[in-house]
């Protein structure tokens, strides 16, 4: 008997006068106690049918069809009976954590309210609960991380949250929706198989959401493979493995990020470096904010990336890469010395350095938050241009038709707004709007956590042409560590804040020193393992 | 692995979506702003409001041509005369006054119409149907005629209404009289095109300069806006009553003293708003993604984060505007306006106050400001929902 | 050496209307009921009992239980009566004046007034009074004698003038010297309540800026005094305050008070419809006033070469159409001000008289005055047509003859101007936005005359000022004289003050109006004073200083169905707090029918 | 934050000094003085509110009401020059601004605002004289604006283009285009006054025998009286706030963190004031310690002066009309003390609204 059944699922949005479809007639099913992955493009319409089951999509939306959980109709029903599934029987995990939280709101207070919700526990009770919950997410020091807003954790912490919040219920089905794209693959494990253990214990289902078709392999009874709004095969997971019939589904099993980079050219030269570049936040309390200590982002970081070079940064979620990414790109204040193209540009006004933007940009973690609500895709990608000149040439609209056509975007949404795209698509429209630049040195941080492999691989193939042809300076963060295999020239991990080791990729990965390296060696490595079959 | 993934996106729904729009003509709004004209307009509320307000406003903008005690056109002795434009004395008319023609008079209208007849002395009511048939007493003229607007009052005819004024709506006066036994309407029309204009111009201003010093104090914050924000303060204790006397005993009453007076102390009211709007965005994502960009502060500000924290400042627009009529009103309502014979909203409100026997005037005054109102509410509601990128009409 | 006079009453002009043994005064009911309130209105606020400091706004009737050594009466204006003494005495040249105080007289306390409270009183003006008080009365008087309990004597300096001497002194009101003492209340500080006294009504509660009441003594010593016979009729009499004047009609349409003075021809003539009245309930009675109207005028600035010419000020003054704004503005309520005397035996009507001539005939000689004023009949102002607010084209032909003769001339713009190309420029300066309605269609039809005339309308501070430094072409002024023209005629008219007097805004530097002025001020019998004055008033209008503008001959009063009055109101006065009285029956009539809770 | 709060702190002397200069040289240039109003008065036309109170001049100059008034006293000999001086001595203009204003600084150093030229009350007690009126029309007011004017809005905002939506506008904005003095002359005539229904109170806070009525008879006394003006210095208020609170939630309210709320199952009431809200209307709530001081020392002039309210509109206009220069630059004083604490205050209401403000300067 399954839990949620979805029938000829349809989505189509409004958007300036045209109905888009999303979702064109879908269906598939959650068994009790199963685990369905739903895979695909991206773009497909995977979140946007999640969303639907319990009529989360914007009002721009128009849903046909039939979604029963539980043999209750989902689709029109009242607030009151959606309200009562909503979180209590069906918790979703948002795909992107970085914009799901309420920024005003403490973990705790937003932990809080599901729990005082629907489990009728209070004062410190609940409070235990939450610091439990977080515990068992693996965030670190949960009684003083407890007071925080999210804007003070890092995305892979930020995502935890999320998690926590949507298991504090002991939900019947989780609708996860690419929940471990911003965790390191240790962390990953963990959560795995914390909802492992829910499933076994509670006796939870789970509809799966993600690109990452390991995962996929180690958790999911069933697979559905999206595209275009179609589900275009399915089978249980040993099966689909086993024989995909779909070139679709072919396609996909097959990419891969693979190869090598291009070696770095003698006498490259230095484009960017860092000597112990330091970073502390204050932790401040009270109503007049008196700083109580500080929470040591990066300490010491020293790294050095020349022309042609891609510099691949590991580490556990919360080690300070994204902290350490925008110190480099000198978006936050930090400590220690910062050389670009030669200069000692820490301590640089914010004009002198505006006319080395168009030399180092970035693609940041949060893609959604990084976009421009109110500016149209177009807009966005040809900021840049506006503000450091069109090379000669082509047209604006030729620029941003090229640049959208290389990372995979149908260049027909040029006017759309940002909210009006899956986040996989927006991650793609933010790494256009840094590649359209051509900038001497770029940072990405965690470029491809929501492209499924195809993209990601056509992403991959981009970011090395290009740095084989002008020569690009890559600053990489990642949790993929085979993506990072495939495109780093060195790699340097993180923990803690602390650079723990640096180094050659083939040293660092086939010879890690630290036991912390190794560790996350063994998680990558067994997964890897795992699925090594169809290698 | 597929062999050309790169086109992958471009086979997906190749019918679904209209075909790139092609570089080759360039439109005249970019296709963002025609998309929110397009939304624009599919408000219904907003669209009409905006075409009603266009058109009033337009109305208004001729006021001379709808509400004159002087005619449009006079034909005399064969020739024609505009004295909307053109000064005329008496004596072009055959008159014996160099002063201007009061062309509301019958002795003129009868020189006009009969060529400037000796006769109108005597009987000008009689010369003046004799004048009909193109001759007097017997004596071919050139027939002069005259070509008067719909109303023939303006805001300062000071008219002959046969008993006291206030006086109420009749055939020839049909918002009836105000207290000086001055045209209603007239004043109306005259008023809405001086209070519109009036406000049009404080309101661009004073946003203007109230977002700009609102922007930079909460985008750059630090000393700039400690120090910007005390002068503030003093700025806004300053009693603007003593500042208006000042000027006005210097430099006499007038229109654009009073529009420099208003905004003078007008734009300090969106600042704070725009400030805290500003202090809280310049945290957000994107405007650091900007600033990796490479974007210049100021456009930062504008493009990027104005959008987004104008829902305070849009929203308080349309009441800013009428708001400015409301100080204008009360300041002439307090006797610190414009000269009492200007055609003002608030004078009309003061009148209406001072004579409750006469409900015409609160009643006109009262329409008056709520079509005003409404109309700009409704169409800001609509630039409003034009901006949003999550509003979409069905 | 001189003959001393000793009377009851006094007058500059010899004859006093009422005898020593009068009864009553002719105008009071002498059978009138006591008993009952009658309420009033008040608009704005107060703070402070005391009337006669510039600190605190002073309350309604704050002075009700004052009185003074004189009285005048409403029938006779003038003539001053020994009230709390019981005659005067005087030598011929009034170098001094005793009086002999009544010895029952006491204060609302029932302490006795003495002679030492007169000279207090007296004193504490001199002391504390107001500045502009104090600046002219200092230099009055030589000395006050305390003679015994009940005599005092003032004996007068040199510069005192004559006629005002015994009003003077006679006319300060007596305060009690030992409440003062004990409560050390100032004269020129804001006090809580009114100031121990003689008079008939006492304080009985305040709310401040909301209502007073005062209640009439039981104890009043006075009750029997022939001069109070048939007055001071209501128990209580109560003050309403509204700091709206909307407020306050709607108050007394509601019966919150009973009496009310109109004071706005609107509403005499459009708010007087509202059910009470409609039943009979509220009666409104438009009464006479025999007292001096206001000469309200537009004057000019004749300080200003402009201005100077005589033929330039007719033609501005014909342009001010007074019929129209009567019937468009004011409902018709108006009478013209065709004097500095409006509605009296003072005011110069026709050709001269012969005593006129005389006073004139030397002045003409002299070539002060033109000789056609022996022979015109007095200057009437204008007059216009009700039909309309723009003269008749006579008018404005007229008006442009002076003008042109004048050397103002018609441009190509339709404006005047002179030979130097300056232009004929007006401003009219004012500071009451109730005005602009009226001011308007004047500077309308000045404009069609080819003046650049505007209105300049600021705040009142401003305006003082402006007119104070002859900052204005034209403004209004309240040119307001007495029955009893005298010395203060110098500070309306007289060269001397033209440069600065409140009064002489005019700026009126004419040396017949300075020859007759001391003739007027130097007039023995009332015939005299009245010849003088008609001499005064007909060279004045001649001179054309001023458009005159409008009074009303009557009070407009209007009040709920309760009181009584006698037939015959005295020209002086409405006494409607004074000689009125409260009617039980009909109050009760009003009560049973609902109409008054 | 404790470094920046104490750099606020002190920045107030200079602030209040600035205002104090500026004002101080302003009246220097305003033409007519007290001295001028004073003269008014003595002549008749020193009735500031001619203007508000519509005291129609027109009769003014009839001879009729005055009996028992001691009308000869004052004035009625015309005005001597040294009369003139007399007064600058009084008022202390015969010595040179400069030395004026440190004079009054000094006294203010020491709290000493000084008196009224007009009344010889003290600044603080006039205000306090007048605060309970100004209190009691400024908290009601906006009491009820706030409580209908967010619910309001943030109703409007969910049910946005609907009927709802359309009528609830065009009520409140007819309510707001009303203009408030002719609401209040309104309310006045037709519940208050002798021609239709007279249900109201016409004037004050309480009635004559306040003293006697029992605590329930007081207070429904209170608000029989402050209906009428409570509601027409209310009505125009709500078009503003309710449709800020509207357009600010629409702003908010499909952000995808509402989505999360949503998804956890919280009730929709929850969602809009839990969650929505204070991401919605910082400006609102920092607005309150704003607010807070105009509902205590705020003041509606014409609403005051129609129901016979005496507080601090009318107090503030007056002073300036009739340049009583220690009331003005005492209130101001005090007024801008506390407008620059608040100001303090509604500052660190935003960082407590939304912590990720602060007031540092950006230039990485
Ligand atoms: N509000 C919207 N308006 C218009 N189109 C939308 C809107 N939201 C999503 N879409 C479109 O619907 C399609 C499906 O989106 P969806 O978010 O479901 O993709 P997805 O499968 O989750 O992709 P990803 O893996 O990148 O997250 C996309 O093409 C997207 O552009
Ligand atoms: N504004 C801030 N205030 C306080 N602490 C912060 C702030 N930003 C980040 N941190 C903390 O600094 C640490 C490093 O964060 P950072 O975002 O650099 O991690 P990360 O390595 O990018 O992690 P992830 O892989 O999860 O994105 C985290 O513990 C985070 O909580
Ligand atoms: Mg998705
Ligand atoms: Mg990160």
């Amino acid at each position: 008997m399954s839990l949620l059944t979805v029938k000829n699922l349809g989505v189509t949005f409004r958007q300036d006068g045209a109905e888009i479809p999303a979702v064109k007639g879908v269906s598939f099913k959650v068994g009790k106690g199963e685990t369905v992955a739903l895979v695909g493009e991206s773009g497909s319409g995977k979140s946007v049918s999640a969303l639907s089951t319990v009529s989360l999509l914007p009002e721009s939306a128009t849903i046909t069809g039939s979604v029963t959980y539980d043999d209750q109709q989902m689709v029109g029903a009242s607030d009151k009976l959606l309200r009562k599934v909503r979180g209590n029987d069906i918790s979703f995990i948002f795909q992107e954590p970085m914009t799901s939280l309420n920024p005003l709101h403490t973990l705790e207070k937003q932990l809080r309210e599901s729990i005082e919700l629907h489990q009728g526990l209070e004062g410190d009770a609940v409070r235990k609960r939450i610091i439990e919950l977080l515990e068992r997410v693996g965030i670190p020091d949960p009684e003083t991380r407890i007071k925080s807003y999210p804007h003070q954790l890092s995305g892979g912490q930020r995502q935890r949250v999320m998690i926590a919040m949507a298991l504090a219920n002991d939900p019947d089905l989780l609708i996860a929706d690419e929940p471990t794209t911003a965790l390191d693959v240790t962390i990953q494990a963990q959560i795995l198989d914390l909802l492992a253990d829910l499933k076994a214990s509670e006796g939870m289902s789970m509809l799966f959401i993600t690109h990452d078709l390991g995962i996929v392999r180690k958790i999911a009874d069933r697979v559905y493979v999206m595209k275009d709004g179609e589900i275009v095969e399915e089978g249980r997971t040993e099966e689909l493995f086993a024989n995909p019939r779909h070139p679709y589904t072919k396609m996909l099993l097959s990419a891969q990020a693979s190869g090598h980079p291009e070696p770095v050219a003698q006498d490259a030269p230095e484009i960017a470096s860092t000597e112990d570049l330091r970073i502390w936040f204050p932790i401040q309390r009270g109503f007049l904010r008196r700083t109580v200590g500080h929470i040591k982002a990066v300490n010491a970081a020293t790294l050095s990336v020349r022309a042609g070079e891609t510099v691949g940064i590991v580490g556990e979620s919360g080690s300070g890469k994204t902290t350490l990414a925008l110190a480099v790109m000198r978006l936050i204040s930090s400590d220690g010395q910062i050389v670009f193209l030669g200069d000692n540009i820490q301590g640089w006004k914010s004009r002198e350095l505006r006319r080395l933007r168009r030399d180092m940009q970035i693609v940041f973690q949060d893609p959604y938050g990084s976009l421009s609500p109110r500016m149209t895709c177009a807009e966005i990608i040809t900021e840049g241009l506006d503000v450091h000149g069109i090379p000669s040439g082509k047209s604006r609209e030729e620029l941003v038709r090229d640049i959208m056509i290389e990372v995979g975007l149908d260049p027909t949404t040029m006017h759309r707004y940002p909210h009006e795209f899956s986040g996989g698509q927006r991650q793609r429209i933010a790494i256009a709007r840094a590649m359209i630049l051509r900038p001497k040195l770029l940072v990405l941080d965690e470029p491809t956590s929501a492209l499924d492999m195809t993209v990601q691989q056509q992403i991959v193939k981009l970011l090395r042409d290009l740095q084989k042809k002008y020569g690009l300076a890559y600053l990489f963060i990642s949790h993929d560590l085979r993506v990072v295999r495939a495109l780093a020239h060195k790699v340097m991990v993180m923990k803690s804040g602390d650079v723990v080791e640096q180094g050659d990729v083939d040293q660092v990965f086939d010879a890690p020193e630290t036991d912390y390296t190794k560790a996350l060696m063994a998680a990558a490595f067994d997964i890897e393992v795992a699925d090594g079959a169809s290698m | 692995m597929t062999a050309n993934p790169d086109t992958s996106p471009n086979t997906r729904e190749p019918a679904q979506t209209a075909p790139i729009p092609t570089p080759r003509k360039r439109p005249f709004l970019s296709p963002l702003n025609q998309r929110r004209w397009r939304n624009f307009k599919r408000n219904r509320r907003a669209f009409w409001s905006l075409i009603i307000f266009g058109f009033i406003f337009g109305l208004t903008l001729f006021a001379e041509f709808i509400a004159n005690d002087k005619p449009i056109l006079v034909s005399y002795n064969g020739k024609l005369h505009v004295p909307i434009f053109q000064f005329y004395p008496e004596t072009a008319f055959g008159g014996d006054f160099r002063t201007e023609a009061v062309y509301g008079e019958i002795e003129v209208q009868c020189l006009i119409a009969s060529q400037g007849s000796e006769l109108c002395w005597d009987d000008p009511t009689g010369i003046l149907e004799d004048a009909q048939d193109g001759e007097v007493a017997g004596e071919p003229i050139t027939k002069g005629w005259m070509l008067w607007p719909p109303i023939p009052y303006s805001y300062d005819t000071i008219n002959d209404i046969g008993t006291a004024a206030p006086s109420a709506p009749d055939a020839d006066h049909w918002l009836g009289t105000d207290d000086t036994a001055r045209d209603v309407l007239a004043r109306i029309i005259y008023g809405f095109r001086l209070s519109v204009l009036f406000t049009i111009i404080v309101t661009v201003a004073t946003s203007l300069v109230g977002i700009a010093a609102g922007a930079v104090q909460g985008y750059f914050g630090g000393w700039l806006d400690l120090i910007f924000q005390r002068i503030l303060e003093i700025w806004a204790s300053t009693p603007s009553l003593y500042v208006i006397i000042i000027l006005f005993a210097i430099l006499g009453r007038s229109f654009w003293l009073l529009v420099f007076v208003t905004v003078l102390f007008g734009w300090p009211a969106l600042v704070g708003v725009v400030r805290a709007e500003f202090l809280r965005a310049r945290n957000f994502e994107y405007v650091r993604a900007a600033k990796a960009l490479g974007v210049s502060n100021r456009t930062i500000m504008f493009r990027h984060m104005l959008p987004n924290a104008m829902v305070a400042t849009l929203t308080m627009l349309p009441f800013i505007i009428t708001g400015t009529i409301g100080t204008l009103a009360a300041l002439d309502f307090l006797g610190y306006g414009l000269p009492s014979s200007s055609p003002s909203l608030g004078e009309l409100t003061r009148q209406a106050k001072q004579n409750l026997q006469a409900p015409w005037l609160a009643f006109t005054s009262f329409v008056t400001f709520t079509v005003l109102l409404s109309l700009l509410v409704f169409i800001f509601e609509g630039v409003r929902d034009a901006f949003d990128p999550r509003k979409t009409f069905a | 050496g001189q003959d001393v006079t000793e009377s009851h009453a006094f007058s500059n002009f010899g004859e006093v209307k009422y005898g020593p043994d009068m009864e009553h005064l002719d105008y009071v009911n002498p059978d009138a009921p006591k008993g009952g309130e009658i309420s009033i209105s008040a608009q704005g606020t107060f703070d402070s009992f005391n009337n006669y400091s510039r600190k605190g706004v002073s309350a309604a009737l704050a002075t009700i239980g004052s009185e003074s050594l004189l009285v005048s009466t409403l029938d006779d204006p003038y003539g001053l009566y020994c009230f709390l003494c019981t005659t005067m005495e005087y030598p011929e040249d009034l170098k001094w004046v005793t009086f002999n105080l009544r010895d029952d007289v006491t204060f609302a306390d029932g302490t006795p007034m003495t002679a030492a409270d007169v000279e207090y009183s007296f004193n504490l003006f001199l002391e504390q009074g107001i500045t502009e008080y104090r600046a002219i009365v200092e230099g009055f008087i030589e000395e006050v004698d305390v003679i015994d309990d009940h005599t005092i004597k003032f004996t007068f300096t040199d510069q005192a003038p004559i006629r005002e001497r015994i009003g003077f002194a006679g006319g300060t009101p007596v305060f009690s010297q030992a409440w003062f003492e004990e409560t050390g209340t100032r004269l020129d500080d804001s006090s809580n309540e009114p100031f121990m006294a003689t008079g008939a009504y006492v304080l009985e509660s305040k709310d401040f800026n909301r209502q007073i009441i005062y209640a009439r003594n039981p104890d009043y010593w006075g009750s029997d005094h022939p001069m109070s016979i048939g007055r001071n009729n209501f128990d209580h009499i109560r003050v309403e305050y509204f700091a709206d004047s909307q407020a306050g009609f709607e108050a007394f349409k509601a019966g919150t008070f009973t009496y009310r003075i109109e004071n706005s021809s609107l509403i005499w003539a459009t708010g007087y419809d509202f059910p009470a009245l409609n039943e009979g309930n509220v009666i409104k009675e438009e009464i006479p006033d025999g007292t001096v109207g206001t000469a309200q005028s537009f004057v000019f600035n004749l300080d200003r070469e402009t201005w100077q010419d005589k033929r330039v000020r007719d033609a501005v003054g014909m342009m001010f159409n007074f019929e129209w704004s009567n019937e468009a503005l004011f409902y018709g309520l108006y009478d013209r001000v065709d004097s500095f005397w409006p509605g009296t035996d003072l005011a110069a009507t026709g050709t001269p008289s012969e005593g006129e001539v005389a006073i004139l005939q030397p002045l003409v000689d002299e070539g002060l005055l033109d000789a056609s004023i022996l022979t015109d009949e007095a200057v009437m102002p204008p007059v216009n047509t009700a039909e309309q607010n723009r003269p008749p084209r006579s008018v404005y032909r007229e008006a442009g003859r002076l003008l042109e003769e004048a050397g103002w001339t018609v441009g190509s713009d339709g404006l005047r101007r002179n030979e130097n190309g300056d232009l004929l420029s007006l401003e009219l300066l004012s500071y009451a936005p109730t005005f602009d309605r009226i001011l308007n269609p004047y500077i309308e039809n000045l404009r069609l005359l080819g003046v650049d005339a505007e209105l300049n309308r600021v705040d009142t501070a401003q305006y003082v000022e402006n007119r104070r430094a002859g900052d204005f072409d034209v403004t209004n002024h309240s040119i307001s004289m007495g029955f009893e023209p005298g010395i203060g005629l110098e500070q309306w008219f007289a060269s001397k003050t033209a440069d600065d007097s409140s009064r002489n805004l005019m700026r009126l530097r004419n040396d017949a109006v300075d020859r007759i002025i001391p003739q007027i001020v130097a007039s023995e019998t009332l015939d005299e004073l009245k010849t003088r004055t008609h001499a005064l008033d007909r060279v004045l209008r001649s001179i054309g200083f001023a458009v005159p503008q409008w009074y009303k001959p009557t009070h407009t009063v209007a009040y709920w169905d309760m009181f009584g009055r006698p037939d015959e109101i005295p020209p002086l006065g409405l006494g409607y707090l004074d000689f009125w009285w409260y009617d039980a029956e009909k109050h009760q009539a009003l009560k049973d029918s609902g109409a008054l809770r | 934050m404790g470094a920046y709060i104490l750099r606020r702190l002190l920045l107030i002397i200079p602030t209040l000094f600035g205002i104090m200069v500026i004002n101080f040289t302003l009246t220097q240039f305003v033409p007519g003085g007290p001295i001028e109003q004073i003269i008014a008065q003595i002549e008749g036309e020193g009735d500031v509110f001619g203007a508000i109170s519509g005291t129609p001049g027109d009769f003014a100059s009839s001879g009729g009401g005055n009996d028992a008034q001691g009308g000869e006293y004052a004035g009625a000999r015309g005005l001597p020059p040294e009369f003139i001086e007399e007064l600058e001595r009084e008022f202390g203009f015969d010595k040179p601004p400069v030395e004026r204003f440190f004079t009054m600084i000094w006294n203010y150093m020491r709290l000493d605002f000084g008196e009224s030229y007009f009344r010889s009350i003290g600044v603080f007690e006039l205000v306090a004289e007048k605060l309970p009126v100004s209190i009691t029309l400024g908290l009601w007011s906006t009491l009820i604006a706030y409580i209908v004017s967010i619910p309001l809005g943030i109703r409007k905002a969910v049910k946005d283009g609907s009927r709802f939506d359309t009528w609830t506008s065009g009520l409140i904005i007819v309510a707001y285009a009303i203009p408030g003095f002719l609401v209040a002359i309104l309310l006045l005539v037709l519940f208050a006054g002798g021609t239709y229904w007279q249900i109201f109170p016409l004037r004050g806070l309480t009635s004559d025998n306040w003293e006697e009525l029992s605590v329930i008879g007081k207070v429904l006394d209170y608000f029989w009286h402050i209906a009428l003006p409570v509601f027409a210095s209310t009505i125009a208020s709500f078009a503003t706030l309710t449709l800020l609170t509207k357009n600010s939630f629409l702003d908010e309210i499909k952000k995808q963190y509402v989505i999360t709320a949503r998804a956890k199952g919280v009730k929709e009431s929850r969602v809009l004031y839990g969650h929505i809200f204070r991401n919605a209307m910082l400006i609102v709530i920092a607005g309150f310690p704003g607010l807070f001081i105009a509902v205590f020392f705020g003041g509606s002039l014409i609403i005051e002066t129609i129901f016979s309210l005496d507080g601090l509109g009318r107090l503030g206009f007056e002073a300036a009309v009739a340049r009583d220069y220690p009331v003005i630059f005492g209130t101001l004083f005090v007024f801008g003390l506390v407008g620059l604490v608040i100001g303090i205050l509604s500052d660190l209401m935003y960082v407590l609204v939304d912590p990720r403000i602060d007031f540092e300067k950006r230039e990485v």
